[in-house]
């Protein structure tokens, strides 16, 4: 990790360069960064994500490889074992699991396995969630696989901002990091401060309070972030408070904001895009009951993508938590009138 | 020294019978397994090729206009397709990746078939049991193993199909690739590992993936292999023959390579401009797959203005149809995505679909 | 799946020998069944669960495979392709990654992906959980993998009669299934009443109250019920009447007898071998909470191993939920003097 | 025909330098590589075979004893072991599954440092920088992309250092092998595919594996391969140093196929009598590795009963020291599980750690 002070500069960026400038700046500030990927080399990332990196730091350092994922994972341990901060793309969610393997029994475990000798700085770039009307495998939410695997830390950003700094933060963790892209916010512009000294910045593990609200607790990750501010939105000119949280940081999650949040509010709502069995929604709703029982006023609702695999895409925006979807689950948790008031599901 | 370094055959060239410039060539090897092909079949792989290529440059087109969420062109790749596609029989199996357009043709997917996966209305627009075709396969490679697994039932069956996976030249790098080629040489399993190497994957070109010719893979793992000119409907036509009596006769796998080109972007989604070398284009449109057969067969006499006119004609109403048939796709009912998660009935999507159901009803205004 | 009318016998059985038994049994009822795996033929399997099936039926339906898993699940998609029912031994639960692409992309999806056309009848066996002492990747639970993957069915079995009986119903199901063995249970013995016809058996998909109580309900699969027998009789001595619902099922989760029971006790408690992040745990407490959110007299409890890579296994009893921790879980959910009495956690 | 079926030398035996009888054979590939091998040195290797040996037989044993929870023996493969460590150089880097007792010896694993991980104390018994060599895989195949990765940092380096992967032949099955190759051949790295060939991965012949000889494989990957007597300590040098040389001269990637046999079980767990051939163990003692090179040196004056006492001296207290080190080992604090699961600080580990530690402060007795 870099000590350098770095100059500071801000500019407007989509989220998709703020990422680019962020792997630009690792790739400056420390020679042991390497890119791996598909594509990633003269074409740029089928997303542009690593454009004009190759041609600035050089083939060694920004590899197109052969199309295998396990061995672009495999890869990188083995740089990892020689000193690297490798750094993979996987061109879509759904071309991960090729790889579950080199990342579940060899990168989560390799530190632990050797007693801490061995470091695996790795991350693993992956952009992820529908919303794009893409082909099957485009469109997936991967990330409770990840949040489930011990040795692993799983990110996800929102804005350009913390797309620029986290990614940075993300290679400059000596523990590897699943850095999840909103990809269907590639194209939104932001303010991002550039440069500047990663001890200064926000911790990548910390979630953060996006917007205020005294009614409900909403946690969000990714592009739902979005979502949940306009649901916000929308539900003040109803004269309801809600309270969005931007988790950043699904591994390990940052409960303190959740919970001192919940215990003002009472009621909580998790939305993601991933299938509601088994995501990372359950795993919140149970910490926070474990943690906020007597301040909860309503069980935990999750609003989730439901489950079932996901489907073509003409079919995505009923799949997909949405505004109305999530402010129906607001009217859950606020005991107001909802999808489900008919009476309990079978 | 006992470096295994070099093969029998030095692959130089692919097997060619017609050349670039539409002249049949010899081959001692090859000719027996095309002396039956008559000119009125030949006429048939160009018509197909022709009402192929008219079919992918609609479809392009449709995908330009909004109509198609995304759709991958084959343009070029009409040779290795078609050729390969007439030589199975019916009750073949074939497994492809979605570049298949021309192996769905002749195995009798409709142009209105074709259009919902790209429209985004379906994950698969035929019943794979109707065409013996499976449905097209989106990660890289998952297919060949597949092929392998169908071509084990096969053999447990005692039948006489064969299995056929079709798969690009990056696809090789995978795993998957490569464990069907172990489990296919272990188990002389009736299948043909059909590769059209179209030069690139994506924007990598075939020698990041491979330093020796893609058909030098395949005898390692003990299956033989064919190197041909994926131009080349005859060439095409006699190695996909020689793998199928290798299959059906209890000889076990075969591997073909058939090199062509990717005349097109990868999808319409890519910007070939970025990656191809200077002249690459034009020299492979110099040995383009339907030119060179119009050539020869209008040497032959077998082939004249009327026809051409005839099967342009074809063409076009198969392109109408494809984009009538597009056009006319109705977004699928939402309720209609809790359908076939499961064959059997399952608890937690009842629960899901009845909550969706009233969650929808409400919109209707309707009483859930 | 056969209506034969099967001859009925009783027998005292290993949970292994009852495995052999059923898969035996559904070899000889429909020979659309092979089974494949690695050493799974002359060896009999390194747990023996397969001993004598090739002998018996043949090296084209018992079929020793080339060491490799995706190999074996990919394989196993096109032979149901052809309309077979393969069943595929994957050698330790710590093996299953290398195939994860195959199932989650391709088992899972393929009967949603062709409308119904294609069935995948595909039963994944898997020994899994620890407490054998063994090596590294011999003691997993990474059943929360798949039940997070929509398309998949999921089960667990804790005792011969339901290893015999649940073995059947996976082959016979037209729905994959991911068959998860107690390895440490292997050699446990019962009674199992042989043959009979699977309509008249209990679904597949339905928990089992495997012992009545009425202050606390513990939910379990695999192993750990018969830890949780033992400790709702050690808790009895005390007075603590503990209802332990075996899961069986872990996709779908039969909630009814939960919810009822937990209507009854008002408290939960989860427990698992697998790390708590994510695992089926936060599932069934969020599930639960959202059920029964009014009769919950305490937040559900989770009683997990820790979230940690599988350690050496001289560690693992300080991993595995025991007898001793689990009590601990029904102290904390009874409000008692417990571990965490001390004070909230950070 | 262009099949591509059969390779420009045919693999019919592998290389050998020293008969099974003891007797030295001339090969004028590998003579060379050989050529300064000295006796000492090659008592050297015999040592390491004896010693290594006899600590797999007291490592079998502590097993027996219950000292153990698993141990997988080496049995018959020390040739192929000692003779391909002792050609690398310090500063190279091993990548190994869990059979590689022989390679971690000559790396310098201490006797103590062997035990741990079989015990079940650690995952890892040595810290892979003190001896170039990570820890030992268990996912069969996993670790070839590892020392991929690694050789493409050495290439980064500008080192002129080389990564080894060992694995078995069962492994050349899995998709991270071949990915391996691809990958290696791709880039050029300078990395030794090491497979020792013992016949079996636990119950299944090398022949359901491969349909070819094992070396067959790598070059159509494009990486030469050489095949070699696994049990012949001089024909391992000499490819192994033929490959090293290669690495380190920019040659890129090398394939060794080492023929040998695990003469005792998979595992201490595992009963070979369930699927050995009938002689064939009988036909593989015949074939020792140790008692061939026993008999050279012998012959050669270069051994006697006095060096045969010494060293076996040796192996007793290597042996005794593994015992006394094994059965030293405590138990691990159980608090220690939660170390290094995460090189940086980590709130959920932190809180999973303050309630164990809470947890176990209960039965001590102890305040929490
Ligand atoms: C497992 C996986 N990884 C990555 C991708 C993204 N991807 C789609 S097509 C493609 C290139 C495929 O190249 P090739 O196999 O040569 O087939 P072609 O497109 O040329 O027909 C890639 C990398 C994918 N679909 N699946
Ligand atoms: C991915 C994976 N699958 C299965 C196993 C179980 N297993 C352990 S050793 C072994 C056989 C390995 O054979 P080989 O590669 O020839 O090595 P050898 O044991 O003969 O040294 C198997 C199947 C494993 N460890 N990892
Ligand atoms: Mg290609
Ligand atoms: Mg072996």
């Amino acid at each position: 990790m870099t000590t350098l002070e770095m100059p500071v500069a801000t500019e407007t960026l989509t989220l998709g360069k703020a990422i680019n400038a962020g792997l630009r700046q690792a790739l400056a500030d420390d020679d042991k960064v390497m890119l791996l990927g598909e594509d990633i080399g003269t074409l740029g990332g089928v997303y542009r994500i690593t454009d004009g990196l190759q041609r600035d730091f050089g083939a060694r350092r920004v590899l197109d490889t052969p199309l295998a994922e396990a061995g672009i994972l495999g890869t990188a341990v083995g740089l990892a074992y020689r000193g690297y901060r490798p750094v993979c793309e996987i061109q879509f969610d759904g071309f991960i699991y090729p790889a579950f393997d080199q990342i579940v029994a060899q990168v989560a475990k390799l530190h632990y396995r050797t007693q801490g000798a061995v470091r695996m700085p790795i991350t693993v770039r992956v952009p992820f969630g529908g919303g794009i009307g893409a082909a099957e495998h485009h469109s997936e939410s991967p990330e409770a696989y990840f949040t489930h695997t011990s040795g692993l830390r799983v990110v996800a950003v929102s804005n350009p901002q913390d797309a620029y700094t986290m990614v940075r933060q993300a290679i400059a963790s000596d523990d590897p990091v699943l850095f999840f892209e909103p990809k269907r916010r590639y194209h939104v512009k932001g303010e991002v401060v550039l440069g500047g000294s990663l001890s200064d910045a926000t911790p990548m593990g910390s979630a953060r309070v996006v917007r205020p609200g005294t009614d409900v607790t909403l946690v969000v990750h990714g592009a739902l972030v979005q979502t949940a501010v306009d649901a916000a939105r929308a539900a003040e000119a109803d004269g309801t408070s809600i309270e969005v949280i931007d988790l950043r940081s699904l591994s390990p999650i940052d409960y303190d904001p959740i919970v001192a949040s919940v215990r003002k509010t009472g009621r909580l709502v998790v939305a993601h895009e991933a299938p509601g069995q088994g995501g990372i929604g359950a795993e919140i709703c149970a910490s926070i009951t474990e943690r906020c029982f007597g301040a909860l006023r309503h069980s935990p609702v999750r609003v989730t993508g439901h489950d079932i695999p996901y489907p073509p895409s003409k079919l995505e925006k009923h799949h997909l938590p949405d505004l109305d979807r999530i402010l129906d689950g607001v009217d859950r948790v606020l005991d107001r009138p909802n999808s489900l008031s008919g009476g309990p599901l079978a | 020294m006992t470096m295994h370094d070099t093969f029998l055959l030095p692959l130089t060239d692919a097997v060619q019978l017609i050349t670039p410039e539409g002249r049949r060539v010899a081959s001692p090897a090859f000719d027996p397994w095309v002396a039956d092909v008559t000119d009125a079949e030949l006429l048939q792989m160009y018509d197909d090729m022709v009402i192929v290529r008219r079919i992918d440059a609609e479809a392009t087109a449709l995908q330009r206009q909004g109509q198609l969420g995304l759709w991958p062109p084959l343009l070029g790749q009409e040779a290795a397709q078609i050729a390969s596609a007439r030589a199975l029989a019916t009750h073949d199996f074939v497994f492809t990746s979605y570049r298949e357009h021309g192996v769905g043709y002749v195995r009798g997917v409709t142009p209105a078939q074709v259009t919902p996966v790209w429209r985004g209305v379906a994950a698969s627009g035929w019943n794979p049991y109707d065409v013996g075709m499976a449905a097209p396969q989106v990660i890289i490679g998952a297919q060949t193993l597949h092929a392998v697994g169908y071509a084990l039932g096969i053999q447990n069956d005692g039948a006489d199909a064969v299995a056929v996976a079709y798969f690009g030249d990056g696809a090789t790098s995978e795993g998957d690739v490569n464990e069907a080629m172990v489990f296919a040489a272990s188990f002389d399993a009736p299948v043909v590992f059909f590769c059209q190497n179209n030069q690139w994957a994506i924007s990598e070109p075939v020698s990041l993936q491979a330093r020796r010719a893609i058909a030098e893979r395949a005898p390692g793992f003990g299956i033989p292999s064919l190197r041909v000119d994926g131009n080349d409907v005859l060439a095409v036509t006699a190695a996909t023959r020689i793998a199928l009596d290798r299959a059906r006769s209890g000889g076990g796998p075969t591997f073909i390579e058939a090199v062509t080109y990717r005349m097109g972007p990868h999808t319409t989604a890519d910007d070939p401009t970025r990656y191809r070398l200077d002249g690459e284009l034009a020299e492979w449109r110099a040995k383009d797959p339907i030119a060179r057969l119009e050539t020869l067969l209008t040497d032959a006499g077998a082939l004249d203005d009327d026809h051409r006119t005839a099967v342009k004609a074809k063409a076009d109403a198969a392109a109408a149809e494809l984009r009538a048939a597009c056009i006319a796709l109705r977004d699928p009912e939402p309720m209609s995505m809790f359908d076939n998660v499961y064959a059997e009935p399952n608890s937690m999507i009842d629960r899901e679909r009845e909550a969706s159901r009233r969650y929808l009803a409400m919109f209707e205004g309707v009483e859930a």
